[in-house]
């Protein structure tokens, strides 16, 4: 004869510390054990698509800023370069590798977060702060060129709001150069600590197919071993002139597509941004980076679909235009929202503390799920 | 199997007093944080923070209004009677307009900075002024326009006196066309 | 002690009631002190600078906090058992202060001179449980009743790596009185039981490994009895919130945080008493050597309370520098490492000591 | 590597009147329009086949066309009612590296498309909020609910239809806006 036993419905969010903002998932408990997960989203829903239909192009990039806040940068470059391959603006030279610079150094902001963020879920607090003070110094960078520390409203269709600051280029080959020891301290911290992987190696584990399946994109995909990342596979912008790595996971520290393996390629790709930002530092031709800005920016009526290498995944701009100033619709592909679809496909069998694991090691930011 | 126990001890040990070495070195290196209240970073120059206009520029063309992705920016404007004169900005563009309304809701701006671009004058800009929380939503209306309640109406009436007086201006003219005309 | 409080106020049992209150007057500001401390190593271990505002580098900060915390609405939820829930942190400073009974401050005070010593410290401990037990289930909330589920199966596996631990010391000491332990130990540090014990020979030194092997285990299942990290599971902040205290606010929570720092301190002193000499001085005393008798307690007492802010100062650094455990890993890591390893060394210290 | 008229080709031998045409005039990207009521058969296709391998879905996003068509009413007035909602697929194959864009268009009126969640698993969540936004319905999508607007939003109202007006109440509160 066996015991009747109930599951435990367990309600973790929308405030709880470590859903990454305002999510909520229902868990379906056997003891501590995950029967099934549901996650609840669209607690940060700010109407994004239906704003972007009543404003100007210019008018959304600040609203593109607040998509996906930890990386803005590479949103206001995903709906640039989507506009621009609508109208077929060509942008100068200079615009290209400042952008793919801004764009690299938001990637690192962006994955130190992660990273850091990633530590805390797992109860390590120190390196969330070391990972954070070396982002202060990326955020600082940006505000020296256009002015503001997280929603920049820096790049333009066809061009940029500011020029770089005169120090600009001598500040950030001394940051890189004082950053590069810090991403080894962080590992010997936690990437490489014992705890930490027993935390997260064989968790988690998603299978290249089901990633694929699942549409994810970014560190996420890699991390179960497919070797794809827009920058390479589909270019944009000037990405094809630099010499760099796509890192994937390797199963190192257990099965390929766990948690750690998830996590480890943001690490190194890191690295590889800094040997990106370093190739552009060095070519950076001279120019003017407003000449190409449209007076009155009005696309043809046609439809686009431009995806760019957000540090989360592939950020996709779906924009049908009707020829008139503002967009007919613009859909936004947001990678976390995409990425959280796997969670309850991820989750299953594993205990209370392995889904905190796995959400920080799929890295959503929030505001762009719900968007 | 027993190597891979030991393997795990030994791991768990080593790895622990690895991070135990770099947390003790850093508490002994200087902090980055600052008191901040008492001590505050210096902003770049390009910083985005409080909008300003300086009035004495503005000729309320209303383009910073227009330019806004969160409409945080109202502006009013009478049209200046032709024996006014109402002087130049500082670039040397001649003003025509009385503003008799400008104000910004500080709290609705979204710190973009896409109002400074148009302007003509270069009225609008952005300061490094960060900290300017109020008790009252209402406080956060900044009104920027120097004419006071009594000027503006006075514009105002000005202005429709100035339309009545065309209007009756035309209407005779009309009537003295009207008046020409009929002998014929 | 307590026959000179009997005298001094006539009294047996007021003797007794000032005899019992001394530790309170020493752990209150200790708490506040360790609660002070492990905001000013986690800050700079952060490359922060932590509390500066309230006193020179925020030293009365953590009395600021008590005081705002005495005067906070005491918060109890509509459907909660309320004897329970107001029990709970009762039992739980109770089961933490009672163990200072039995810990010798110095030669001249120990609160309860009992030869079942270190036993009734470990047995003592065991009460927190019962009270965050009944934290968490009265709070009616199933955050506070998975932590103080993993809580109750943690300290209690936890119990037998130390006792094990504790048992191969009772070996060579051949007593479980606390105070006879640490008395064992003195004149200079390598007459410590981390250095092999007070018997001088071969032994001694073939014993050292097992002696520093035997102090890891106690310390790392020490971690685990105080729920610090990385075995804070019963309050991961990251998966149940605050655990069992979820609910709680006010003093209530004040109780279970300062009895959580008082038994940080406990253990910490158990691990000098029977690895580092308790009391006394690593080399010797100023009172002895001045001649001036009344010297030595108050030394003893000084490097009583260094050796445990030492110990607590490696909890604080441990904490902020290691991620966190899942639950079934730090059952894990009792059974399968800690008790293991813990049985293999009593064994070994056993026979050392019967070869002796 | 195939370009959209290839694609266009092969679902045509392959699928016949189900694929209506091949729209390659307007800028950027050229789009393949299908039927709705056989998306699935369509999708399972473009997955499967060997010289396709479309394994990934980048998004899939519903669209109001607004298009609706006018009729004059008796007493003179005018009334708009009709008109079409769209879905787009845009595929990706990586392998191939090849991409193409299917648009499924169906009435407004009663808005029926076949879902695709059984070939691509990403198009749950990404059907899931064409329906909560434009109000398309999946024909066998496994839990067709609201995704980001609330479970209580008004059944009928869908925020990104063209016609849609904002609300006054919500749940019986005025909304102040």
């Amino acid at each position: 004869m066996s015991i009747k036993t109930e599951h435990m419905v367990l309600n973790m969010g929308p405030q709880h510390p470590s859903t990454h903002g305002v999510l909520r998932l229902e868990l379906e408990l056997n003891g501590e054990l995950i029967v099934n997960v549901k996650p609840h989203i669209g607690y940060l829903h700010r109407c994004f698509e239906k704003h972007a239909e009543a404003m100007t192009y210019p008018q959304i990039i600040p609203y593109t800023d607040r998509i996906d806040y930890l990386a803005s940068i590479s949103n206001n470059f995903g709906y640039a370069v989507t506009v621009e391959k609508l109208m077929g603006i060509q942008v100068p030279e200079r615009v290209e590798y400042i952008r793919v610079i801004f764009g690299e150094l938001q990637r690192i902001a962006s994955h130190l977060v992660a990273i850091g963020t990633y530590g805390l879920d797992i109860g390590a607090f120190t390196p969330f702060l070391y990972c954070f003070r070396d982002r202060e110094k990326i955020l600082s960078l940006f505000e020296m060129t256009c002015g503001a520390r997280l929603l920049y409203n820096y790049i333009w269709v066809g061009g940029l709001s500011h020029d770089i600051h005169p120090e600009f280029v001598r500040l950030t080959r001394e940051f890189l150069n004082y950053f590069r020891p810090q991403v080894e301290e962080v590992n010997q911290l936690l990437s490489y600590n014992k705890i930490f992987i027993e935390r997260t190696a064989n968790i988690g584990i998603l299978p290249a197919e089901t990633a694929i399946n699942f549409g994810m994109t970014g560190p996420n995909l890699r991390g179960s071993g497919v070797k794809f990342d827009l920058r390479r596979n589909d270019p944009y912008s000037i990405y094809d002139r630099f010499d760099f790595d796509i890192p994937v996971g390797d199963g190192r520290m257990g099965t390929v597509g766990d948690c750690w393996d998830r996590y480890f390629v943001r690490v190194l790709e890191i690295e590889q941004s800094i040997r990106i930002i370093e190739q552009a530092l060095d070519q950076i031709p001279e120019g003017d980076v407003s000449s190409a800005i449209p007076k009155r920016i009005k696309p043809p009526v046609g439809s686009v679909y431009g995806r760019v290498e957000n540090p989360r995944g592939e950020l996709g701009y779906f924009l049908i235009s009707d020829g008139g100033l503002n967009p007919f619709r613009l859909k936004v592909r947001g990678p976390s929202f995409v990425s959280l679809s796997v969670m309850g496909e991820l989750c299953k069998g594993h205990l209370i503390a392995d889904v905190i694991a796995i959400l920080g090691s799929i890295d959503i930011v929030l505001g762009e799920v719900d968007r | 199997m027993m190597s891979s126990y030991f393997k795990n001890t030994w791991e768990g040990l080593y790895t622990v007093f690895v991070g135990m070495k770099i947390t003790l070195k850093h508490l002994f290196t200087p902090s980055v944080t600052i008191q901040y209240p008492n001590v505050k970073v210096p902003l770049p120059e390009r910083v985005r923070n409080r909008l300003y206009v300086n009035m004495d520029d503005c000729i309320g063309c209303d383009q910073c209004a227009r330019a806004c992705p969160v409409s945080c920016i109202e502006i009013e404007t009478v049209k200046s009677l032709p024996t006014e004169n109402l002087g130049t900005t500082s670039n040397g563009k001649k003003k025509a307009l009385w503003v008799t309304k400008f104000d910004i809701d500080i709290a609705k701006c979204c710190y973009c900075q896409l109002c400074v671009f148009p302007c003509p004058t270069e009225c609008i800009y952005m300061t490094d002024v960060y900290e300017f929380s109020e008790f009252r939503r209402s406080d956060l209306v900044y009104k920027f326009a120097t004419l006071t309640e009594a000027e503006a109406e006075e514009k105002k009436l000005n202005f429709e006196n100035l339309q009545k007086e065309k209007e009756l201006q035309k209407a005779a003219q009309a009537a003295a066309q009207n008046n020409a005309q009929q002998p014929n | 002690m307590l026959e000179l409080f009997t005298e001094l106020t006539g009294n047996a049992l007021l003797g007794m009631i000032i005899n019992s209150l001394i530790p309170l007057v020493f752990v209150i500001p200790l708490a506040l002190f360790f609660v002070w401390l492990e905001r000013k190593v986690s800050a700079h271990m952060q490359d922060r600078l932590g509390p500066m505002i309230t006193g020179s580098h925020g030293w009365l900060q953590t009395f600021a906090d008590v005081l705002k915390l005495l005067q906070k609405e005491d918060i109890i939820p509509a459907d909660a058992d309320r004897k329970l829930f107001t029990i709970a942190p009762i039992l739980v400073f109770a089961g933490s202060y009672a163990a200072f009974a039995a810990i010798p401050f110095s030669s001249a005070y120990i609160g309860s001179e009992i030869d079942m010593g270190i036993f009734y410290v470990v047995a003592v401990s065991g009460l927190v449980v019962a009270g965050i037990l009944m934290a968490g289930w009265s709070s009616n909330n199933k955050y506070s009743l998975l932590g103080a589920m993993r809580s109750v199966a943690q300290i209690i596996s936890y119990e037998i790596p130390t006792v094990l631990v504790i048992l191969s010391i009772v070996v060579l000491a051949g007593t479980l009185n606390l105070l006879k332990i640490s008395e064992m130990q003195t004149a200079y540090f390598w007459n410590w039981f981390i250095f092999g014990g007070p018997e001088p020979g071969l032994i001694k030194f073939l014993l050292i490994p097992f002696m520093f092997a035997g102090f890891l285990i106690l310390y790392i299942s020490s971690l685990a009895e105080v729920n610090r990290t990385p075995f804070d599971i019963p309050e991961a902040e990251s998966e149940l919130v605050a655990g069992y205290h979820t609910e709680y606010s006010g003093m209530k929570f004040a109780m279970f945080f300062l009895s959580e720092y008082a038994n940080m301190f406990v253990v910490s002193a158990i691990v000098s008493a029977v690895f580092f000499g308790g009391y006394q001085s690593p080399f010797g005393y100023l009172g002895n050597s001045l001649g001036i008798s009344w010297l030595v307690p108050i030394e003893q007492f000084f490097w009583f309370t260094a050796k445990g802010i030492f110990f607590v100062f490696v909890q604080m650094w441990l904490r902020w520098t290691l991620p966190r455990l899942r639950v079934d890993q730090l059952m894990a890591v009792c059974w399968k490492y800690l008790i293991p390893y813990s049985f293999v060394n009593l064994i070994i210290i056993a026979f050392l000591e019967l070869y002796r | 590597m195939k370009s959209s008229k290839e694609i266009f080709e092969i679902l045509k031998d392959e699928f016949g009147d189900k694929i209506l045409e091949l729209k390659e005039d307007i800028p950027v990207d050229p789009y393949i329009i299908v039927t709705p009521d056989s998306t699935e058969k369509i999708a399972r296709f473009l997955h499967d086949s060997s010289d396709l391998q479309f394994d990934s879905l980048m998004v899939l996003s519903g669209v109001d066309d607004n298009n609706p068509v006018k009729t004059k009413n008796e007493d003179g007035t005018e009334s708009l009612s009709g008109g079409t909602l769209s879905v787009y697929y845009h595929l990706y194959s990586i392998p191939l590296n090849h991409k193409i864009v299917i648009r499924a268009v169906t009435e407004k009126e009663n808005p029926m498309v076949q879902s695709v969640e059984s070939v691509w698993k990403t198009a749950d969540w990404h059907e899931r909020e064409a329906f909560d936004m434009v109000g398309i319905r999946f024909e066998n999508h496994p839990d067709l609910t609201r995704i980001l607007l609330p479970y209580d939003w008004d059944e009928s109202s869908f925020p990104l239809r063209k016609d849609y007006k904002n609300p006054e109440f919500y749940q019986g509160m005025k909304i102040p806006y």
